[in-house]
């Protein structure tokens, strides 16, 4: 019983920590690609380990309450896994394959230009 | 045990609030793209997490919904984004 | 052809079945927990738009053409009058739901529920679909 | 960690973020950022109604506001202009509009009763326990009131409802099809025009 508690606290410090990550990768990293790699990583990583969390969460419900509302909710839970698992990576992708058909180009050790060169391609106000 | 969702709450919230700096500071469109996309993700996070909280497992649904219409978000805005840039011609054939 | 590649195609066409399963099943528990008719009908409709931007307009209008986006949304306005009149038959009042089943009014109570929330869910699944198409079918002008 | 701080601190930073998108919103010139950002606006607005326990409100909010609306949008935006147009002269009479709306309902928020306080006047009419306790365990037996009031007990006002959004479909057809002569191949399956920016 105690082992469920530790494992699903485990987890869901675990999937913070990896959110934190992510979130500063995005603020922190010179180049739009780079940003999107930390992101697409470690934001899917984060979360997916937070649902897992609460999935174990939910098992140490069970024995105690006995068996009804619970199923439920793991079923919900696992279903929110898998989408998310589905769908992070897929944006994830898109956003990177819109940014370079857009004529994006990434900051390369030898370029030229300047260290944050975010080219003519997507540039706005 | 209450507190322990409570540390994950706030450092969600704080995932938001960087999320949300990049999508005012990003310089490119992409990068807003980007920061919309996982400040999604951390709805969908925050909506289970808080659920758990305050112990009314039916935030679930809505954690379910906001996965899948966050993801249909970001397809439309990525496909008038491609769409409006200055893109060069369409290069891979695509399978009929 | 769209601008998407066929990942993400691939991805949407993976997603799109269970979006719908979502939608029908916010449908159905509106009884027992958060969503019901608007919602779900609004839901289908976001499944069908995913399917329109990866797949574009033409499929999408073979799937579910303009015409008939038009005739369903008399159809759920039609069904939920058509409860009340049914209710009213059964020597109850408009919309009093309880006459359907006369031994147990409140099991009448859902069987109503559930046929209105039908008819809303299908009203609001078409008016989505039609503003889509009308919105998506104009060309750069 | 007593139960109301937890939602007062998560109530106040949403909102936090709430004022600071509506504020993006405001400066920013390109219209495409514009509408990215109404998107998490209204998805961080179903966030605060789950926060304050209105989860079928929070689930319409949710699937509108995050998914339709902004695919409309952006269709709009495909057939106008992306970036702002500048204002031929700035614009003091809006202002001052919405300053004296603005000041009107923080006056009127004064005299409301506090969020969820149980003196309110509105728990306290006969009508509400009415509906809590003869709706779940006599009459009905339906567990979520909202649908059991909505569907049932003002079933005629739903009906009402279901025909508005009706009209409205009708009145987006009249406005769209009338210029059916114009329509060239729709924006979603033509193909990017070449250095068109």
């Amino acid at each position: 019983m105690i082992v469920l508690h530790v494992i699903s606290g485990v987890l869901l410090v675990l999937g913070s920590f990896f959110s934190l990550i992510g979130a500063v990768g995005l603020l922190r990293l010179p180049d739009f690609y780079a940003r999107s790699h930390a992101v697409g990583v470690a934001d899917t990583m984060g979360a997916g380990l937070i649902m897992v969390g609460l999935m174990v969460h939910t098992l140490t419900l069970i024995d105690s309450v006995g068996l009804h509302g619970e199923v439920m909710v793991l079923i919900k839970l696992a279903a929110v896994l898998t989408f998310l698992l589905v769908t992070s990576p897929i944006s994830g992708h898109a956003v990177t394959r819109a940014a370079w058909r857009s004529g994006l180009m990434p900051v390369l050790a030898d370029a030229p230009n300047a260290p944050d060169a975010t080219a003519e391609g997507g540039q706005d106000a | 045990m209450i507190s322990l969702f409570f540390v994950v709450n706030v450092a969600v919230l704080v995932t938001m609030g960087i999320a949300l700096s990049r999508a005012m500071l990003g310089p490119t469109r992409f990068d807003r793209i980007l920061a919309v996309n996982m400040f999604g993700t951390k709805t969908v996070l925050l909506i289970a997490v808080y659920g758990f909280l305050t112990n009314r497992p039916e935030f679930l649904d809505l954690a379910l919904v906001y996965a899948l219409i966050n993801f249909i978000g970001v397809i439309a805005v990525l496909k008038f984004s491609a769409y409006t840039a200055m893109t060069d011609a369409e290069t891979d054939e695509v399978p009929r | 052809m769209s601008t998407h590649g066929s990942i993400v195609r691939i991805g949407a066409k993976m997603l799109i079945p269970y979006i719908m399963l979502l939608a029908l099943y916010v449908q159905f528990h509106g009884d027992y927990g958060p969503g019901g008719g608007f919602q779900a009908g609004v839901i289908f409709a976001a499944a069908f738009i995913l399917y329109a931007l990866t797949h574009g307009l033409k499929a999408t209008k073979q799937v579910i053409s303009p015409s008939i986006a038009e005739k369903l949304i008399c159809l759920g306005v039609l069904l939920y009058a058509g409860v009340g009149i049914a209710s009213m038959a059964m020597g109850g009042n408009f919309l009093e739901y309880g006459v359907f089943d006369h031994h147990d009014p409140s099991h009448g109570q859902h069987t109503g529920l559930l046929l209105i929330e039908l008819g809303v869910g299908i009203t609001v699944f078409a008016v989505m679909l039609t503003i889509f198409y009308n919105f998506a079918g104009r060309g750069r002008s | 960690m007593p139960e109301v701080t937890v939602e007062l601190f998560v109530d106040i930073v949403l909102f936090s973020f709430l004022v600071s998108i509506a504020l993006t919103i405001a400066r920013i010139r390109n219209l495409f950022v514009a509408v990215m950002l109404s998107g998490i606006f209204s998805l961080l607005s179903a966030g605060l109604f789950t926060v304050m326990d209105a989860v079928d409100v929070a689930f319409t909010e949710a699937a509108v506001g995050a998914g339709i609306s902004t695919v409309l949008m952006l269709l709009t935006l495909d057939l106008t202009t992306e970036q702002e147009t500048d204002p031929i002269q700035p614009q003091i009479f809006p202002l001052i509009v919405a300053l004296c709306t603005g000041g009107a309902m923080l006056y009127a928020t004064q005299d409301m009763p506090a969020f969820g306080d149980p003196s309110a006047p509105v728990h306290q009419h006969p009508l509400a326990d009415h509906f809590i306790n003869t709706a779940l365990q006599v009459e009905m037996h339906v567990p979520n009131m909202v649908t059991s009031v909505l569907g049932s007990y003002r079933g005629y006002d739903t009906l009402g409802e279901t025909t508005v959004v009706f009209t409205a479909a009708v009145a987006v057809m009249l406005l769209m099809r009338g210029r059916r002569r114009f329509s060239q191949p729709s924006t979603i399956d033509a193909e990017p025009e070449e250095g068109v920016s």
